[in-house]
């Protein structure tokens, strides 16, 4: 069943997206990419450690050509600070898209919807493409897709807490409203949670701490990649209502007795 | 010699110190990097025109694993 | 991966079991079932319509040398029905395999906690591999367990609602005490509540009413398949806790500011 | 004609009816079906032994679509 | 409001039941006592310290003019045990009431269907009041009614664990079919767990660990008080239906624009 | 227990606030208001109905001498729009506090985070003290606490859904991080999502359709203030933790075997 | 007679009315309500200033039971 | 001397010890405790007729806290 998805014009073959933050060694990562065969990696921005010049990059264990990069703006506090990254970013000549991210505590992680939109206005303007990080907050999430941006991404639950999809209703709302894509992001911890993202709806997944930090990577990301595909076809399917009560699934004329 | 600051924090170079041959020398590849040269972003293709001074604030950034925040 | 789970001594292949109940037309359950690829079917047993005899029966379509036939024993209020009701089955002498189900009201359609453990005793004494379906009581599988039951199959939720696991942590402790296998049946709505069962550790799935009343049968039986697959997949790989407050999936050393 | 009782409903027959016989008039498949005569199951392999008479209580059943209760 | 429950012909008048196990004083259980106001508390039976003769008992710190004492079979693991744990229960001549418990494993501290139902059976021959402790087994609950119990007392989740009402669904089915009043039991670890069980139409809660481990038993007895009572008159006042979508409680009509 | 809570100065005896709205009658508002004895009760403003000169307003109802009024900015949907309705209320002379409401979308009437955070900065330089609606979104209510709102009030779940506290965890990081009163409000649909509101340490709760679309309000607005002041001595009792296995409430030294 | 907006809708009244008349003559008890004129707010104390003209908008507000929207 | 069982422990007395006599020595209530004497189950009203003699098993149980289990 081909069954692909359009963020910004381009046709992506998977719904599953996978950070590359976490893993506990670098081939555990390539080995997990390559199972959930996923086509969309985020990554981050980080200053060069000129102290260790001959230690790889992710680049060198990434294989471009299969995967594309969805850099983020992780460790940004402002909308100023991640329109900085994003330009540099870009500027690396990879990518033209964003994983817009302003989150200004680091204790609960959690993003600004005033910076956040801030970013977002200025980025389209600039030519980016623009994928914002968000609270379960549908009323950001219209604004977000008004002012151009190429998808919305709400949080399923605080981020690598593995809680699964804590605020169903207000995603469902989002879903709802939205004309442009949904990837449900952060929080997902186990393929239950992923199916479910993809039965009420979302368009795409995004996992990383979950996949990063299972016993076994690689498995997980196939296990993952599984969830995203059963949960789209469940919705594709059209799940039964939820009811209250018990009904008999064998038929009780001609019962003996 | 003269005083830069590379990735908030003071280094220093010989004087009149070409971009590209700081990088050589430290042996970074600059296909895999991205720099900010006092505040401004420049692209690769322009890498071979900058001339380090004393004072310059120099980013050297490059991608590694992440995910959210 | 081969990940086949041991039934009785038989070796099955898929962990996904399908009812033949509910569904609109024979045609949409045979697509359900070779969508699903199963192999094991449950069926019940009815008085044959003399009125009607040119009538096909659910053998006409089901090809039983693909599909393993599961018969139950639907419509029993006690033990000694269902002890009848077995026999009967056995005597057409495709399977000695039974699915007891001891069930005395018909509104909330709850099994008998006493009636299914005397039936088991009595069916195991006559040669039967009986895989009784329980209420979330751990106490009562592990005495089904010890007078030989093949395994226990207690319910998600009431049957045909589509509620997914509700009592989780009962269904948990039931899986780990179990030396046998736990099927978890009943009132999986979704693929997401069948990986749900697999990733706590339940052997097998059984799901009726939420492939055969969805909107499309065949599409929703291969969602559920890959489902299980996906949280059996997750189990082994070993999920990540839960916690309560988030952690980065970036790293924050090197971070522009 | 004999009274019988089968799967619950008076019926009749006409005496010394065979039970292979009635199946097949009735044109039922013996493959598809089990069958309890007067309260025991009758084995597939016996049913051509089986001669029905006047007040015989038969269960004629056969698989159907089924999940749970 | 005069809203008093009738218990095997007893009126009380207080719907909460208070355990006086796990108190880290006789004096904060003393306490806790006054302030929830209860009338019925459960007291289990131990060997007597020969060694420690002049050590007080619980009968020297409890008002058995003010409260009422229900003897509880912990401890027992057979219908034979617990039937002998009541029986030298009622020979101290203070009640003949029983909450009756059967539990033959001590991880889980679940009850056993099997024999509860026994030492049921027997105890109400023998002209006890019983009041069993029970999972959440709706025809369990019914066959205990139907021999004579006067109460079930389904548990809400495990004990001790303060989880709330796990399994609210199998509550809701317990209470609809009951006849004689039912007393939610253990894992009550807030009033809002109490409030709850109430709303949905159980007669009583009971409470123990809740109250007795809580940094101030003496105040938390009044607030699961409060909470019981809170929850009956929600119950009697009827409640507002769940909706899956808002509606405004601002009238819309006159608006200013 | 005297446990009363400070808004803006202000010392409230009760931690409980009703909206006036949906009540089938007066009658049975001015009941509901009076069983629950609350302080606060929140208006709305709308045009006059000129051509029905001679009805009654609320104010003919409610005994501002008893209750003190905290009029709304319900029907809002930009924060100019806000400010208006705001300054109109404020000119009646009744008080200068507002609730404040922008919401743009009529059909999930949800919280517009960036014009109620226009609104408020206005609303606090121009002197009202301002209660401001949210969505659970812990960085905005920093914001608006951080521009001089009195409290911040995040929903528990959509208005008049009566779904309770839907989203639990992101309220409880308002509550953590808030130095300003935290007031639950929208969605609470029994008294034990008022007391569970109240355990995780919100300092009041607001209710409208719960009490005012209940078969008998009176009696429900008595059982939301027990369940608040439940929840409320909770609170300060310090509960138990949720454990997730079973410990016994009854010793088992000394247990007849 | 002169042309205004009242709440929204259009409405005659008698040139050169007063607004504390216009009140009276409604039956509308001015303590209850609030008023904007011409799109700014009216004090109480002030509504005997006001003096209805040709054009002029008017918005007569009160309060009803509400709670959230 | 006499061997008894009391409450599952070896204990010896005097012979011909009498109940009511061994729970004064013990400083025990008899109103607050229950006994099993020999499997059988003593009312209170009988505790004065018990004589203890070598070999009887003696329960003498008393209320603890408890909730459940």
């Amino acid at each position: 069943m081909d069954d692909s998805v359009v963020v910004a014009g381009e046709t992506l073959r998977s719904r599953l997206i996978l950070g590359t933050g976490k893993y506990r060694t670098m081939e555990e990562m390539v080995a997990a990419l390559d199972a959930a065969d996923v086509e969309l990696v985020t990554v981050a921005l980080r200053r060069l450690d000129l102290d260790d010049p001959s230690k790889k990059t992710i680049l060198d264990y990434i294989d471009t050509s299969r995967f594309r990069l969805l850099p983020n703006t992780a460790g940004c506090q402002t909308a100023e600070e991640a329109l900085r990254v994003a330009r540099l970013a870009r500027s690396m000549g990879l990518s033209n898209w964003v994983k817009l991210e302003v989150i200004p505590d680091s204790k609960y992680l959690l993003p600004d919807p005033i910076g956040t939109l801030d970013a977002a206005r200025d980025m389209v303007a600039d030519g980016f493409v623009v994928l914002p990080y968000i609270n379960d907050d549908p009323v950001l999430a219209k604004k977000l897709e008004d002012v151009g941006c190429a998808t919305v991404m709400p949080l399923a639950s605080p981020i690598g807490s593995g809680q699964g999809l804590v605020n169903f209703e207000q995603i469902k709302i989002i879903i709802e409203q939205a004309r442009i894509p949904v990837v449900v992001d952060a929080g997902l911890g186990a393929p239950s949670d992923a199916s479910l993202a993809m039965e009420i709806g979302a368009d795409m997944c995004l996992v990383n701490t979950g996949v990063a930090q299972a016993t076994n990577p690689a498995l997980m990301g196939a296990a993952f990649a599984e969830g995203v595909r059963a949960g789209r076809k469940a919705f594709l399917a059209g799940r039964i209502p939820k009811r209250e009560y018990a009904t008999a699934s064998s038929p009780m004329e001609g019962a003996l007795r | 010699m003269m005083q830069l600051t590379i990735n908030g924090k003071p280094r220093e170079l010989a004087p009149e110190c070409c971009l590209l041959d700081f990088l050589e020398k430290q042996q970074v590849n600059p296909q895999l990097i991205a720099i900010e040269y006092n505040g401004d972003i420049v692209k690769r293709e322009h890498f071979g025109e900058i001339v380090l001074h004393e004072g310059d604030r120099l980013e050297i950034v490059h991608m590694v694993g992440g995910g959210t925040q």
